[in-house]
């Protein structure tokens, strides 16, 4: 596999780190969890925020599962960071993380067989989920083993909230229940469109008009903010 | 052949690969910000879609019985070479029609939808015609959700959208709105 | 995933200086080595587990659908005929399976079958227990299905739907409403297309297993 | 070969015409004061001859033409240059423009002959004569009307096509000339097809005026190769290119003249006008305007000196109504809306149209629900809705690709559009920003 | 002579009279018949499934959109043509949230009026079909409660509570009846309207008068319907004489179901169909073949909605190929 391809299509967002910063490892651990959230964020790995969100035990597994991956592929990444000639980086990368996946997928079947039936093709899919990748290419290649993993367990903690919100509010709203436990009673007519496709699409949707709503109060309060400190400057 | 039809039908328009299955998003909200490089990366996509389906078959039909547990492995690599020599072929075989699809190849590599295919191909145990016109099915599926896309995307350009829906939030709502027309295809072909 | 949305990354990590080839060979190759290895382990590992829960949840549908049998057997069906064990050299797994159910007293009391066709949204797999000497269904079990929640899902879901099938006389007939004739099954007002789909499928596997079910009984007589 | 006597698309504005279709042309007597931009005509400006203070008789040259696309202005009184400076110009800008005090004690007497006589003229002559005589199109555009009977070396002229459509509402000005002066029309004809060694005419008249087609048709003269055909009713019947499909079935190739599809196409009073600059021997002092609507008394038709002033024309009108609300320089569909009373009538003005409030459109507008009334309005087949769309988005090489340069402002788009998006106005300005920006 | 404070716009100075308003609230007059239709039918469900519906739509158009777009009228049709297409037994919460759906989701997220992709009552549709299949598929029959005053289903269900078995008559469309028994309905049922269904789909004729008035107003593109209707009647007609057995004749498809509605209100929306007349043509076909092949292959037995909103989603490319050819560009001016 080529090089520019990473960066094309894969080159997640690690965030140059800036100049004169000690970075420490809470800010490794903790950037994922919303400043850069892979999916909520940098928008990556929507195939399987879309598609296995219709239950919350789907979503935890799946988050689970994609957890495993992420942070064994970073370790195993970061230790081998310097045998692995440059060549054959990201094919490298993709064998460790196509192993992991191997491995999570059969460990699944073992364990939860009908939720493996459920997820059906989207636990193999882990392999071309972008956030793995993105993370090797953007952070383990490059970094000590100990921030690789903060950093990996940091991501997948935070792929965990995104997939747990949707699967909430699909499952909540469209089966009225909470992890099969029935929240209502038998009186509540679900929303069967939340566990439907378009269900998915409307209610990442919605996810990302919140955010990006959040962010632009968030940011239009820092401008204002701003501006009262830049007067009071100019007054004292 | 009236199983082929139903086949071909429930791979493009029933379980669409993007609509209804959520596979090959990110070049449906990547790519699909203009009509001629939607129409593109689909005509890329059905390419190496097709190539993948014979390449599973043989690979399941002679390899991988011995070896299930390399399924996964196997299949990516196959992907990514496939997608490699398709690519040097093509560079050799016509400069003008690699300008064209130019970055879309090596990114339909990591596409799930190829990988998604070679899975469902094996898990349902196609037989290679079978595989093909699964794979042509979801191509076609594929480029028409692009197409759809990309002219809606393109007519939006003038509208005056909110800010804060601006950006992937309004293509999701607009593929929300494809999916849910796209559920009245539903049961075609299996009513009889 | 997107394309677009990233910041620009810093370049890759310097390549390191000297790439050999054969340094390039021996890490591929260990590494490898090491994923085969690992490969390996969880595939013998996860294994029986696996091979189990399936047989745990064919066991399970298989005894629904004949209600309760004391024990079945396993029957391939090989050139049209069932045999009791599979022809040397053919792969057990590949061949398609019927299940034959004995009761308590030792005497057959049905077949369950295996069979998928497409429903309303995509294919139904189902499995249903089959008495060949009164032509009359046991049972029916839905094994996979993705229908919609909520309505067509009910083929496996609404126990009213699922228990007219017990009992009922090949080939079946679905009906709006109150079902008046042993052959006919009341479909699931909404979900006429899974309801039909479901009856659909169980009439096509009769008709193409249903006379090797009853010649089987036939020459299977006495034979427990 | 003839054509189907209509065109496609374009839109049924109420005609109004009925204001002052019958009534006849009137002389006025001459205002106090006359101001003459020295921008009256398509191409560069006169440039001004005389200094303030220079008494000039009527007739007399006040500027000369500066180049080939552009005409000599002449003084339309006997009087005084009173200033030489910047006016209120009818297009809305301030431009230079010569103050004439009007001597009210000359006779205004006609001076001798300042145009020769045409029969003694080659084709040649005759097109220098009427280059020296200030005359353009009256129609409203006003074009140099010697540069059209100079076609280039290379095209074959066959026919010319005298346009008395006169499709704007309100206007009467080329229907009472036609029934007052149907001779004139006549003659100006004769001398264009000798300018240019034309065989044949056509008289394009549309059907809603039976008195004019009637006077025409009678006074046809016998040795000429001309034909006078009834035109449907709609506008913009009178734009060259609807003209030339109605009348000849040929369609002027996008970006092309009327020329190279071998025709020159010219407005009825410039005909009038030719021929009268010819008989009387003066120059294009002076023109028939049409001051009408609801907004004004006694609306009529006047022959007036070019530079009269709004204020004297709505004078002699009667005056204003009360509920005048908007004054307008040409037809409603086309004309430009005036500030002022000041503003001074030009060589190309055809009318002068008050509106009443209940006349005029509301001022507010609504989205775009896409309805396609603009495109089936729209003659020249152009897609007003996407122009409209990239126009407020600001994305002029959009426009330009999408031929926006095929646009006429014809004004059909926004006629008929629901949502009262002020469509031409945004062709125009994204016309002039692609003009300002520099040709890649 | 004082100058008047002069007006000064631009060209055209004149309009045509018509004004976006105007046309919106003359669609909503010619829908009055068809609800006072349905009410006679369906008895006081009808004016409450609509109200509400109705309410869902004006009351997000107020709370989200900009300000004054609520008195354009186009919320208001909304919510009318929403409730018309909504079985007189449903729960009120559900025609509501089906009409703050409809413009807050198709239409206002695009910016507002004229904006959208998709005929935003469809959407609020297929929205609550796709959500609550049960109740958007339970079809009283009209005329068949005791009183003409009792509610035909549970209409005053508690918000997110499912609707109780009511025990007015329900039964299944004719279209339904027509798919999955092959038993057809009187055609004069039909264009009367005396047959289950959802509330505007019933009466066939008077959805036609109405729709023709506005077609004769120009408020909508008659091309639309006109090649909706000939295509379903030639393909039908054609499938018809092939297999008699198989498919319904023309008359019927043309009747039964949300087609008349579908094709006079929703397929010409002005928003979501093409500007050009001959992108109208093609669009009418296409839907009609939709409609066909969703009814006659499809798992449902009406597919007008889906058939609509896929083709609502072609609308921008139906307008980028069908573009008007440029007034002296191809054709090549005769006798040069």
């Amino acid at each position: 596999m080529s090089d520019e391809l990473s960066h094309l299509h894969c080159g997640a967002g690690g965030g140059p780190v800036l100049p004169g910063r000690t970075v420490t490892a809470q800010m490794d651990l903790l950037k994922g969890l919303w400043r850069e959230n892979p999916v909520l964020i940098q928008l990556l790995g929507l195939c399987p925020t879309l598609a296995v969100t219709n239950s919350v035990a789907n979503s935890v597994v799946m988050a689970g599962a994609t957890f495993f991956v992420l942070v064994g592929s970073s370790l195993l990444v970061s230790l081998l960071k310097r045998f692995v000639p440059n060549e054959v980086r990201i094919t490298s990368y993709i064998l460790i993380i196509a192993t992991f996946v191997s491995v999570a997928e059969m460990g699944l079947q073992a364990l939860v067989p009908e939720i493996h039936k459920a997820l059906g093709a989207f636990v193999a899919l882990i392999v071309v989920n972008c956030i793995i990748l993105g993370r090797q290419e953007a952070f383990a290649g490059r970094n000590p083993v100990g921030r690789s993993v903060l950093d990996a367990v940091g991501m997948g903690i935070g792929f965990t909230i995104a997939l747990l919100l949707m699967g909430s509010v699909r499952e909540i709203l469209g089966s009225g229940t909470f992890l099969g436990v029935s929240l209502f009673g038998p009186g509540f007519e679900p929303w069967v469109i939340m566990v439907l496709p378009p269900g998915g699409f409307f209610t990442l949707a919605f996810v990302l008009l919140t955010v990006a709503w959040a962010r632009q109060r968030r940011a239009a309060r820092a401008a204002a903010a701003g501006r009262d400190a830049a007067v009071a400057r100019r007054a004292a | 052949m009236g199983d082929l039809a139903w086949i071909f039908f429930s791979s493009m328009v029933v379980n669409n690969f993007t609509l209804m299955l959520f596979l090959g998003l990110c070049p449906f909200l990547g790519v699909s910000g203009r009509l001629d490089t939607a129409l593109r990366m689909g005509a890329a996509d059905m390419f190496v879609l097709t190539m993948t389906a014979v390449a599973v078959w043989f690979l399941n039909a002679y390899v991988l019985a011995h070896v299930p547990y390399l399924r996964l492995i196997a299949f990516i690599i196959v992907i990514a070479s496939l997608v490699q020599i398709v690519e040097m072929v093509i560079k050799k075989l016509s400069p003008v029609l690699f300008r064209e699809l130019g970055i879309y190849l090596p990114l339909i590599t990591t596409n799930c939808a190829v990988l998604a295919l070679a899975i469902f191909q094996t898990n349902r145990g196609y037989g290679l015609l079978e595989g093909l016109v699964f794979a042509v099915g979801s191509g076609a599926g594929l480029t028409l959700a692009l197409l759809l896309m990309a002219s809606i995307r393109e007519s939006l350009d003038l509208a005056d959208i909110p800010d804060v829906a601006r950006g992937t939030a309004l293509v999701l709502f607009v593929a929300g709105g494809l999916s849910l027309a796209f559920m009245g295809f539903a049961g075609l072909l299996s009513s009889s | 995933m997107s394309v677009e949305t990233h910041a620009p990354e810093p370049g890759p990590p310097a390549p390191p200086p000297d790439v050999a080839p054969a340094r390039l060979l021996t890490v591929l190759g260990v590494g490898g080595a090491v994923a085969g290895t690992l490969l390996v382990l969880a595939f013998g590992l996860t294994l029986p587990r696996i091979e189990a829960n399936r047989a745990r949840a064919l066991d399970a549908a298989v005894k629904e659908v004949l209600r309760a049998p004391a024990r079945y057997d396993t029957l391939f069906v090989v050139n049209g005929a069932l045999t009791k064990t599979a022809p040397p050299g053919a792969d057990p797994k590949k061949l398609e399976q019927v299940y034959l159910g004995y009761g308590t007293d030792g005497r057959p009391v049905g077949f369950a079958v295996v069979a998928a066709e497409a429903g309303f949204q995509d294919v139904i797999t189902l499995i249903f227990g089959y008495d060949a000497r009164d032509r009359k269904l046991l049972g029916m079990k839905v094994l996979e299905s993705k229908e919609t929640p909520g309505l067509g899902d009910r083929i496996e879901k609404s126990e009213a739907f699922v228990a007219q099938f017990a009992g009922a006389v090949a080939p079946l007939v679905g009906v709006k409403g109150k079902r008046s004739k042993p052959g006919e099954v009341s479909m699931i007002t909404g979900a006429t297309i899974s309801s039909r789909a479901v009856i659909r499928i169980i009439n096509k596997a009769l008709a193409r297993l249903g006379p090797r079910l009853e010649a089987y009984r036939e020459e299977g007589k006495g034979n427990p | 070969m003839l054509g189907r006597l209509r065109f496609r698309h374009g839109v049924h504005p109420p005609e109004l015409k009925e204001l002052t279709a019958r009534v006849p042309i009137r002389r006025l007597p001459f205002p106090a004061e006359l101001v003459l931009p020295l921008r009256q005509h398509g191409g560069k400006p006169a440039r001004a001859v005389v200094r303030v203070g220079d008494r000039v008789e009527r007739g007399d040259t006040l500027g000369e033409a500066d180049g080939f696309v552009s005409t000599p202005l002449h003084a339309s009184a006997a009087g005084t240059v009173s200033d030489l400076g910047l006016w209120p110009h009818p297009d809305g800008s301030y431009a230079p423009a010569i103050r004439l005090a009007v001597d009210p004690a000359s006779p205004q007497a006609l001076r001798p002959r300042l145009v020769p006589e045409w029969t003694a003229l080659e084709p040649a002559g005759l097109v220098e004569a009427i280059r020296q005589a200030g005359v353009v199109g009256l129609g409203g555009a006003a074009f140099p009307t010697h540069v059209k009977l100079s076609p280039p070396k290379d095209v074959k002229i066959d026919t010319i096509l005298i346009n008395g459509c006169e499709c704007e509402p309100y206007l009467t000005t080329d229907h009472r000339t036609m029934v007052e002066y149907p001779e004139r029309v006549h003659l100006g004809l004769r001398i264009m097809m000798r300018c240019l060694g034309v065989g044949r005419a056509m008289i394009g008249i549309e059907r809603n005026k039976p008195d004019a087609l009637e006077a025409i048709r009678a006074t046809l003269p016998k040795d000429l190769d001309v034909t006078v055909h009834a035109l449907e009713v709609k506008y913009p019947q009178g734009a060259e290119k609807m003209l030339i499909e109605s009348l000849l079935d040929r369609e002027v190739p996008s970006g092309k003249l009327p020329m190279h599809v071998g025709v020159v196409v010219q407005n009825v009073a410039s005909a009038a006008t030719i021929a009268e600059v010819f008989e009387t021997g003066l120059p294009l002092i002076e023109r028939i305007v049409t001051v009408t609507g609801r907004g004004v008394r006694r609306p009529g038709n006047f022959i007036v000196p070019v530079g009269t002033k709004i204020r004297d024309l709505v004078q002699a009108a009667g005056g204003l109504t009360e509920d005048a609300r908007e004054i307008v320089f040409g037809g409603p569909m086309m004309g430009a809306a005036q500030a002022s009373l000041d503003i001074p009538v030009l060589k190309g003005t055809t009318g002068v149209v008050v509106l009443t409030a209940a006349d005029t459109k509301p001022t507010v507008s609504y989205p775009c629900i896409r309805c396609g009334h603009c495109l089936d309005a729209c003659p020249v087949f152009l897609n007003p809705q996407l122009l409209g769309q990239l126009a407020l988005k600001e994305r002029w090489d959009e426009m330009a690709t999408n031929h926006l340069a095929d646009c006429m402002l014809c004004g059909c788009c926004g006629y008929t559009c629901p949502s009262n998006i002020p469509l031409p106005q945004l062709f125009q300005l994204a016309k002039a920003a692609l003009r300002k920006r520099p040709a890649a | 002579m004082s100058a008047p404070p002069l007006l000064v716009t631009a060209s055209p100075h004149v309009g045509a009279g018509d004004s976006t308003p105007k046309i919106m609230w003359n669609v909503v007059a010619s829908l009055v018949p068809v609800v006072l239709a349905a009410t006679w039918f369906f008895g006081p469900s009808v004016p409450l499934v609509v109200g509400a519906a109705l309410v869902g739509a004006v009351g997000a158009e107020r709370a989200f959109g900009r300000r004054g777009t609520l008195a354009d009228g186009s919320a208001v049709i909304t919510g009318l043509l929403l409730g018309l297409t909504l079985p007189a037994g449903l729960p009120l919460w559900m025609a509501f949230v089906g009409g703050a759906f409809s413009i807050a989701i198709g239409k206002l997220i695009f910016g507002g009026l004229g904006q959208n992709v998709f005929n935003p009552a469809l959407l609020g549709r297929a929205f609550l079909q796709a959500s609550f299949p049960v109740a958007l598929t339970t079809w009283p029959l009209p005329g068949t409660a005791e009183t003409w005053w009792a509610l035909r289903g549970d209409n005053f269900a508690l918000p997110f509570a499912s609707a109780r078995v009511a025990d007015t008559l329900t039964g299944a469309t004719p279209l339904g009846r027509m798919k999955f028994e092959h038993q057809p309905t009187a055609l004069w049922d039909l264009v009367l309207g005396t047959t289950t269904g959802s509330l505007g789909e019933t009466s066939a004729l008077l959805i036609l008068l109405c729709g023709g008035y506005l077609a004769l107003r120009n408020y909508l593109n008659w091309r639309i319907p006109a090649s909706l209707f000939a295509t379903v009647a030639v393909v039908e007609t054609l499938l018809h004489a092939l297999a008699p057995a198989r498919f319904p004749d023309a008359l019927f498809m043309l009747f039964s179901g949300g087609l008349m509605l579908g094709a006079m209100y929703m397929a010409t929306d002005l928003v979501t169909s093409p500007v050009t007349n001959l992108g109208c043509w093609i669009f009418g076909a296409g839907i009609g073949v939709l409609v066909l092949v969703i009814r006659l292959w499809g798992g449902l037995a009406e597919g007008v909605m889906y058939a609509i909103l896929i083709m609502n989603a072609l609308v921008p490319f139906l307008n980028r190929w069908t573009q008007p050819r440029l007034f002296g560009t191809t054709r090549i001016a005769p006798g040069r």
